[in-house]
């Protein structure tokens, strides 16, 4: 029992963890129906430029509180300008080009943003500590050894919360949130009553690379800043399709069912099949969530209609 | 005044049925195959350059022909059928570990029914088409959700075929033979008492297969079939009430992609890798091959050759050219540099032309017939 | 020549009621279609006329009520077979197959003619060829017929709309439907392309006897083509006759006419 | 030309890079330091170009090819540091008669000159780094019997490399009658909370970790997020470097790991390295990292390459050689602790001798321990049991040669 | 018979600049499909403006050049030049467009299917910076001409009708309180009675407020009843322009745009088969 409640627990955080990368997911499809794979990269990127920027500006004599102030708008910065020259570059010129092709293009940004990152901020391991990373015992008086929490993951999952509850409400309540909505329906529609695609598109690609940000201090806290984060956008997807691509709530349901899923079969189901299952057993899940609900849990219905 | 169809008359359906009904366009093919066939197993036996060393053979042209083949069935999928697809590399693994374990030997213990199923080694040959008959054959087994499920959801869905499969082979020690490493050896290369060993041979083998499949794989997108997985990728719903059932359209589009993916993976395992591991199958494997398919074009089979060559060649070519012009640069920096061209340069065509080369070439082909006007 | 006057009723649809979520789409409407008539559905917009033509041909499938085609009732079918049972229709959002050409998009109408297997089509000689060359002839006296030789090969994403309409209405015909569904067909076309296409209907009604549904806004077209219309609003049955009578019922006038025409 | 052509397939980038550029980095500033000390090895010069792999196989492959015939002689010999490409290349530089090095990684068996005759997996194989780490363990708990009814796991990278290690623990497991689990990670190795939750569960006595690039690091973490004790792991060779330990920060204080003979730290050769090579401004990182886990392995793997051809340069003389010849020369390697001593490499290896039916060379290993600043060396030489090891690479080894038909040669009849 | 000169329209308003000049522009589709061959034509201030034509004449094409958008299609202005109230509108975004007050009803019922009715209508007032009560207000007259709308307001509008999307979208451009609207084909689809009641609305916000229209549209009838002055396209050229009324009693556009050959309409039954295609161009 205090073993399954610690795995569930555990999972339900890690989950959420995931969450983080997936909502930047979210954003940009949200807002212009464009799968983009490059979150894990901007994640990577963020997370070199704050890393990078905060270990000069501490060998510079700045106390820590300064640098760390100083770091995040520098790196925010630097998210700024990828999303500028991705709008400006990439994803403008291709407006209404269909899905495939603007995935693709996304690919391609990846590599940019993995080689300029790499050469730019270097590429090796930087170690990043910017919430504590021991651990809770709780509950000790009713199991043996108490239950384990990860500091760091409750950290996350608060953040997460935030970042969710604020964005939801903006997209729901807000003009520009409606807008959105529109660009991702149809691109040259969207043109034709007026909203300004360029702008809206910056505006969203800055806000998944702030976000991207976030998911870094997080991550870069957990893993040290290094190339491996960018495959946190495959271990991201299927939280993202099981919660539903259009969905920012969506993206922490994913994120605790893939997590709790996953870890409970890996624990529980694993040693008796050999084990290294959870890979693609969240993808399983997914694809048994959407054999169920096409569109995720909580995306938008697919509209089938002649 | 070159590129002309005007003289050129088709007196009967079957002339313009051709495939290729312009008479340049056919003869620019038959210099082509003439090429591979001849000219490039001439060259290479007397090493007169570009073939000085097995360099080009072995690193390019090999590879080339075999990811070209897995491009041509990954794109009867994507391309064809509109089921986008990120399990190739799956598939790939599932022609190259079946024909592995047909040609050293099955032997499936059904210790609870009390007898076990033993299969002989089968000749390489067979093993290797039969690898790609189970690969087709649990294509439709994961072709069966796209029924429901749709778009980029499917794509992300098909990925558990593919982590799935990279666990299993890794996993599984019977799949490898109980290999202490999960590392596998391909058997020797025995076609009908040929052994097939050098650069060149192994060259001609799948420069064989592959003319053959992409013929077959043309005839079929010519015909009813491929219009049937054509009009499912165009318009599902208007394609159903027309009569074209999804379940036989889809899955047959996943069975024959599957099946050249897979044959394509235990060539790419026996000939070109000769010793692997899933690692050589993984998702990385799948994003190329969705690549060569959308840079050389959505729904072409000439562009999917295009597409593997570009895919596989500017990479090594954005690696080989500093070096070779003596730039002074680490090999990181290099290395750097090459995922920055390389990513910028996809961007750059996939802006350009949208529908990839195979878009670009049937432009430049009108704007060569309407030369010397601009339109 | 045409079999208008029998009495034969190719298509009975009884008491069909269809709903999304709190959206009535249609009440309890039963009409019939005789075999070889022209038949035309009116009614304002969001009447439920494209969702009628859905249901019959197996789109949506209704709440309760009947489908009786050739004798044949059927409550759950699938689209597809409500094509192999020889129904055919056209879209009022024009669903073409985009990326392929007119002609291909017209071959691919004869789909369920179609006999030999993937291996054949993939070796494609003898058995298979003849019978690909066999098709390419009825579709080339289709496109005879529509007069679309010059595009057939275009494909059919850069065709202006009034020539698509005509390759979806081949891609219908390719089918040899006994029953041809034609949602607004003349929408977005001038007074000339409507003559052509009047003039497309009425001989395949003629040559073939196929018989047709037509949903038209366009009220002279309605009233000079048709044998019989069926009036709706909002989900339900108002009216139903000669194009005569229908053009002098209050009810309709009220509810899509407007001044009587 | 009077040139050696040695061709360096490293990765600089990727997920691995982390590990593999400090090797990189020792490799090329060894050829450099002979090349500028000596002029070459006996006046060759030592030519040499770097490839990318990104530790992917079909780049490996690809930069093979590319390197191979370069030079005046070809390549002399190949070291990808990658068990997937040694894996993929070992038919190749077979039939290409090129030798291929894998320095403490690489398939075990291989260690069977007989049948893997241009294969060499000198310094130790995992089998061996097995034996050595359940030795420590045995000596450690107060002696073999103790390790009866112990749990041990085996935390492992799930590729070819990690699962190396899997046959010989469970032999001997079965010798010493400890309880063994293998624990999967799947790469790159980021998420290892549920290995961990199990761990935490399942109490094992010691963890061993089979692990490469972030996996290590991660794994540290992890085990300190659980609480388990550090000094309860013990990583590999490939798990014991700096940058495996240092994201962990005090997380990594008491953790264990192998060493491949040589640890960090910096001997005479260093000193030469820095006169001839970085005063020069030749370096190829900075000077800080010289004396590193890693980097020390470069230098270690390339001074054994060039040593080899030297003793080839014996027999077919002093000019550029094809890779048969240095195959010779490496199959007859034979460094004394005198040699070792010269080449400034004394207190980091033991004596290597390599012969026809033993291509490993040595099997000696120590462990070390991360202090928070720096692994400090806390044993003595052990040295793995051949008597447990050599059936199941003769068996595994023959295995291969049936499936691919090789007639093993008989090492009795070689000169 | 061709006239090819677009000399001043002679709209009697007053002789202010036109609100929309279109000047000799070509059209190029895909680099290689040349579909304007250069069209010239004008929109006076407060005029209402008729674009007839075949299927295919590039009355789409031309209205897309104007409003901007050809670009996501992969199609350019190659020759010629746009002036929307003074400036050159290849310069501009779409969206600056929109904001100056030129907006254009997309054919095609493209209206945003994820979205509802309400939202749909909501996001044509995007660009007005007016207050919230004021955007209220016009809601409130888009409803009050398309009753339909306001039993659907709530519904996804990717499941409305096809009627009912024509109607929105028609009323999302309305939303924006534009000076001109580019309207393509807004009878589409529509049932006669809605049809007058675009027709209406046209004429309404005309007289009333002066918003100028160019409006393409096969309903040749109601197209020169209402609009002041008109232009016949053919294979991508203005191949006759003229006052509306001037148009309708021209014998060739009777015959070949009203049906209306000699007294009496012909049954669309008795059509027989001739053909009489770019009769302007032979
Ligand atoms: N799949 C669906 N989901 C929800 N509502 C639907 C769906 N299909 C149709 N409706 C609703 O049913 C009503 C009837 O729609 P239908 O398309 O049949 O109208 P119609 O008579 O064809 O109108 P029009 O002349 O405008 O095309 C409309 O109000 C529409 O919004
Ligand atoms: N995206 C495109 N690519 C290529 N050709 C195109 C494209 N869009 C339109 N065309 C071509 O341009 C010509 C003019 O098309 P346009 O849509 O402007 O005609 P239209 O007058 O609006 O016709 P309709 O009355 O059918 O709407 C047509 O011949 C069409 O084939
Ligand atoms: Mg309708
Ligand atoms: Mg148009």
């Amino acid at each position: 029992m205090g073993q399954f409640l610690e795995v569930l627990i555990g999972g339900l955080m890690s989950g959420v963890l995931y969450s983080l990368v997936a909502l930047g997911f979210v954003l940009i499809f949200k807002a212009s129906g464009v799968f983009n794979f490059a979150q894990g990269a901007m994640v990577l990127l963020a997370g070199l430029a704050l890393v990078r920027a905060l270990d000069l500006l501490v060998a510079n004599g700045f106390p820590l509180w300064a640098a760390i102030v100083l770091g995040i708008g520098f790196s925010a910065v630097i998210m700024a300008t990828t999303a500028w020259l991705i709008e400006r570059f990439v994803i403008g010129p291709l407006v209404n080009q269909d899905g495939l092709t603007l995935f693709m293009s996304t690919i391609g940004v990846t590599f940019v943003i993995e080689g300029a990152a790499e050469m730019i901020f270097g590429s090796d391991v930087y170690p990043l500590r910017l919430f504590p990373t021991d651990a809770w015992f709780v509950l000790e008086g009713l199991f043996p050894g108490g239950i384990l929490v990860n500091k760091l993951d409750v950290w996350g999952a608060l953040i997460a919360g935030i970042l969710v509850a604020g964005l939801a409400l903006f997209f729901q309540r807000t003009k520009t949130g409606r807008a959105l909505r529109a660009v991702a329906d149809d691109h040259l529609a969207a043109h034709s009553v007026g909203i300004p695609i360029s702008w809206i598109w910056f505006v969203v690609w800055l806000a998944a690379g702030l976000v991207a940000l976030v998911a870094a201090t997080v991550w870069g806290t957990k893993l040290g800043v290094q190339f491996s984060i960018t495959f946190l956008a495959l271990k991201a997807l299927p939280v993202l399709i099981i919660g539903g691509l259009t969905s920012i709530p969506g993206a922490i349901a994913g994120g605790l069912i893939v997590g709790a899923g996953e870890k409970i079969a890996e624990v529980y189901l694993g040693p008796s099949i050999g084990g290294g299952i959870e890979y693609w057993f969240a993808y399983v899940l997914a694809l048994a969530v959407l054999l169920v609900r096409p569109q995720g849990l909580f995306g938008e219905r697919i509209i089938e209609r002649v | 005044m070159l590129y002309r169809e005007a003289g050129q008359f088709k007196t009967t359906y079957a002339e313009d049925m051709a495939i290729f009904p312009i008479s340049q366009d056919r003869i620019a093919l038959a210099v082509l195959l003439g090429i591979a066939f001849i000219g490039v197993p001439l060259l290479a036996t007397f090493h007169i350059w570009p073939f000085g060393s097995d360099y080009l053979l072995w690193a390019i042209l090999l590879p080339f022909l075999i990811l070209a083949l897995a491009a041509i069935g990954t794109n009867i999928l994507v391309g064809y059928c509109g089921q986008i697809s990120l399990g190739s590399g799956a598939f790939m693994a599932i022609g190259a570990y079946s024909a592995y374990k047909l040609a050293t030997g099955v032997h499936i213990p059904l210790a609870w029914l009390g007898f076990a199923v033993s299969i002989p080694p089968l000749p390489v040959l067979a093993s290797i088409l039969l690898g790609g008959l189970i690969a087709a054959g649990v294509g439709i087994l994961f072709g069966i959700p796209s029924l429901r499920i749709k778009g980029l959801y499917l794509a992300v869905a098909t990925l558990a075929a593919q982590f799935f499969f990279d666990w299993a082979f890794l996993r599984i020690p019977w799949f490898t033979n109980y290999a202490p490493s999960g590392s596998v050896n391909a058997p020797a290369l025995d076609f009908f008492g040929l052994i097939v060993q050098s650069p060149i041979e192994r060259y001609l083998l799948c420069l064989l297969l592959l003319t053959l499949m992409a013929l077959l794989a043309k005839n079929l997108v010519r015909s009813n079939l491929g219009r049937q997985w054509m009009a499912i990728r165009d318009m599902d719903i208007a394609a159903e009430l027309i009569g074209i059932r999804p379940l036989y359209a889809k899955l047959t589009a996943f069975a024959v992609s599957s099946f050249i993916v897979g044959v394509a993976g235990a060539l790419w395992a026996f000939v070109y890798l000769g010793s692997w591991e899933p690692l050589a199958f993984s998702i990385d494997r799948s994003l190329q091959l969705l690549f060569m398919v959308i840079i050389g074009g959505l729904g072409s089979i000439m562009g999917s050759f295009v597409g593997a060559a570009f895919i596989l060649i500017v990479p090594i070519m954005l690696n080989l050219i500093p070096t070779e012009l003596g730039v002074p640069l680490s090999t990181e920096t290099i290395t750097h540099f090459e995922f920055i061209i390389f990513g910028s340069l996809i961007c750059y065509l996939l802006i350009k032309e949208p529908h990839g080369f195979a878009r670009l070439i049937s432009i430049g082909k009108e704007k060569l017939r309407l030369w010397p006007f601009p339109y | 020549m045409r079999v208008r006057d029998t009495n034969e009723i190719l298509l009975q649809v009884e008491g069909v009621a269809l709903s999304f979520g709190g959206v009535r789409a249609l009440k309890d409407v039963s009409f019939n279609v005789r075999k070889g008539e022209i038949r035309a559905i009116i009614g304002p917009n969001g009447a439920g006329k494209t969702s009628m033509l859905n249901v019959v041909n197996g789109f949506y499938h209704p709440d309760r009520g009947t489908i009786t085609f050739k004798g044949r009732t059927r409550d759950r079918m699938q689209p597809f077979e409500a094509a192999r049972g020889g129904i055919a229709r056209t879209f009022q959002n024009v669903a073409l197959f985009k990326g392929m050409s007119a002609l291909d998009n017209i071959m691919a109408g004869r789909t369920l003619k179609v006999r030999r297997g993937l291996l054949w089509q993939a070796l494609r000689c003898g058995p298979a060829l003849r019978e690909e060359l066999e098709h390419r002839h009825r579709v080339e006296e289709i496109i005879d017929f529509l007069e679309i030789e010059a595009i057939r090969k275009v494909p059919v994403g850069r065709l202006p709309y009034g020539l698509q309409k005509r390759v979806e209405l081949g891609r219908a015909l390719a089918m040899e439907p006994d029953l041809l569904l034609l949602d607004e067909p003349m929408a977005g076309m001038n007074l000339e392309e409507k003559e052509d296409m009047s003039r497309f209907i009425v001989d395949v009604n003629n040559q073939y006897g196929t018989t047709i549904a037509l949903i038209e806004h366009d009220m002279a077209v309605v009233m000079d083509l048709s044998d019989r219309v069926a009036v709706l609003d909002h989900g339900v049955k108002i009216a139903d006759g000669t194009p005569d009578e229908v053009k002098n019922n209050h009810a309709v006038i009220e509810a899509y006419l407007g001044v009587a025409h | 030309q009077n040139e050696q052509f040695i061709p360096i397939l490293s990765y600089r980038t990727g997920p691995y890079a982390v590990n593999g550029a400090p090797y990189a980095n020792g490799v090329i500033d060894y050829y450099n330091l002979i090349n500028e000390r000596d002029g070459g090895i006996n006046d060759v010069k030592i030519l040499i170009e770097e490839c990318e792999t990104g530790y992917a196989t079909d780049k490996g492959v690809e930069c093979y090819e590319r390197l191979k015939s370069k030079g005046p002689t070809g390549a002399a010999f190949i070291n990808p540091l990658s068990t997937g490409i040694t894996f993929a290349l070992t038919e190749k530089t077979a039939a290409d008669k090129i030798p291929i090095i894998t320095m403490g990684y690489g398939r075990a068996d291989s260690k069977n000159g007989a049948v893997f005759p241009y294969n060499f997996p000198m310094l130790g194989t995992y089998w061996s780094a097995a034996d050595i780490a359940i030795q420590h363990v045995a000596k450690e708990l107060g002696g073999f019997d103790k390790l009866k009814g112990k749990k041990i796991s085996l935390l492992y990278h799930d590729s070819p490399y990690g699962k190396e290690p899997i046959p010989m623990l469970q032999v001997l497991a079965q010798k010493y009658g400890f309880e063994f689990t293998p624990i999967p990670v799947t790469h790159p190795g980021v998420e290892q909370k549920s290995q961990w939750l199990a761990i935490r569960q399942n109490r094992p006595d010691y963890v061993l970790v089979w692990g490469w690039g972030v996996m290590n690091s991660t794994a540290v973490k992890e085990a300190a997020a659980v609480a388990y004790p550090r000094e309860k792991m013990i990583g590999v060779w490939w798990s014991g470097a700096e940058p495996d330990v240092t994201p962990a920060g005090d997380q990594a204080i008491g953790y264990k790991s192998l060493m491949l003979q040589h640890g960090a730290g910096r001997f005479p050769v260093h000193a030469d390295i820095e006169k001839y090579v970085y005063a020069k401004g030749k370096g190829s990182t900075e000077p800080g990292k010289v004396g590193e886990v890693l980097y020390n392995r470069g230098i270690v793997n390339a001074m054994l390459g060039v040593e080899g051809i030297r003793k080839a340069q014996e027999k077919f003389g002093q000019k550029p050689l094809t890779g048969e010849q240095v195959r010779w020369g490496l199959e007859n390697l034979n460094l004394s602790e005198a040699r070792i001593k010269e080449l400034g490499f004394e207190g980091m290896l033991k004596p290597i001798r390599i012969s026809c039916s033993d291509h490993e060379g040595t099997r000696d290993g120590r462990v070390q321990q991360w202090d928070g600043k720096s692994w400090k060396i806390i044993s003595d030489w052990y040295t793995a049991d051949e008597a447990l090891i050599d059936p199941l690479v003769r068996e595994v080894s023959m295995k291969y040669a049936a499936d691919k038909k090789i007639q093993p040669r008989e090492c009795s009849k070689e000169s | 018979m061709r006239v090819s000169t677009p000399k001043v329209v002679g709209v009697a308003t007053e002789a202010a600049a036109p609100v929309l000049s279109v000047n000799n522009i070509e059209v190029v589709y895909d680099h290689v499909i040349l579909v304007l061959k250069g069209v010239s034509l004008e929109v006076p201030r407060g005029g209402i403006v008729a674009l007839l034509g075949a299927n295919g004449a590039g009355k789409t094409t031309t209205l897309k050049a104007i409003s901007n958008l050809l670009h996501a299609e992969r199609g350019e202005v190659t020759k010629g030049s746009i002036l929307f109230d003074g400036v050159e509108v290849q310069s501009q975004s779409p969206n600056d467009l929109v904001r100056r007050g030129c907006i254009q009803v997309m054919e095609g019922r493209r209206a945003f299917p994820h979205l509802t009715v309400e939202e749909n209508l909501l996001t044509g007032a995007f660009t007005r910076r007016d207050s919230r009560s004021a955007i209220a207000q016009d809601l409130e007259r888009v409803y009050a001409y398309f009753p339909r709308l306001t039993e659907r307001r709530n519904s996804t509008a990717g499941y409305t009708s096809g009627g009912e999307q024509q109607m929105c979208v028609i009323g999302r451009a309305l939303m924006s309180r534009p000076k001109m609207i580019l309207l393509d084909e807004p009878s589409m689809g529509l049932a006669p009675q809605i049809v007058e009641e675009i027709f209406e609305i046209v004429k309404d916000l005309n007289a009333k407020e002066g918003v100028s229209f160019l409006l393409a549209e096969q309903n040749t009838n109601m197209a020169l009843k209402y609009a002041g002055h008109g232009y016949i396209l053919e294979n991508g050229r203005v191949v006759m322009d003229g006052e509306a009324h001037a148009l309708a009693t021209n014998e060739d556009v009777k015959e070949f745009y009203l049906g209306v050959a000699g007294a009496k309409r012909k049954s669309y039954r008795d059509i027989k088969h001739y053909k009489r295609r770019k009769r302007w161009l032979a």
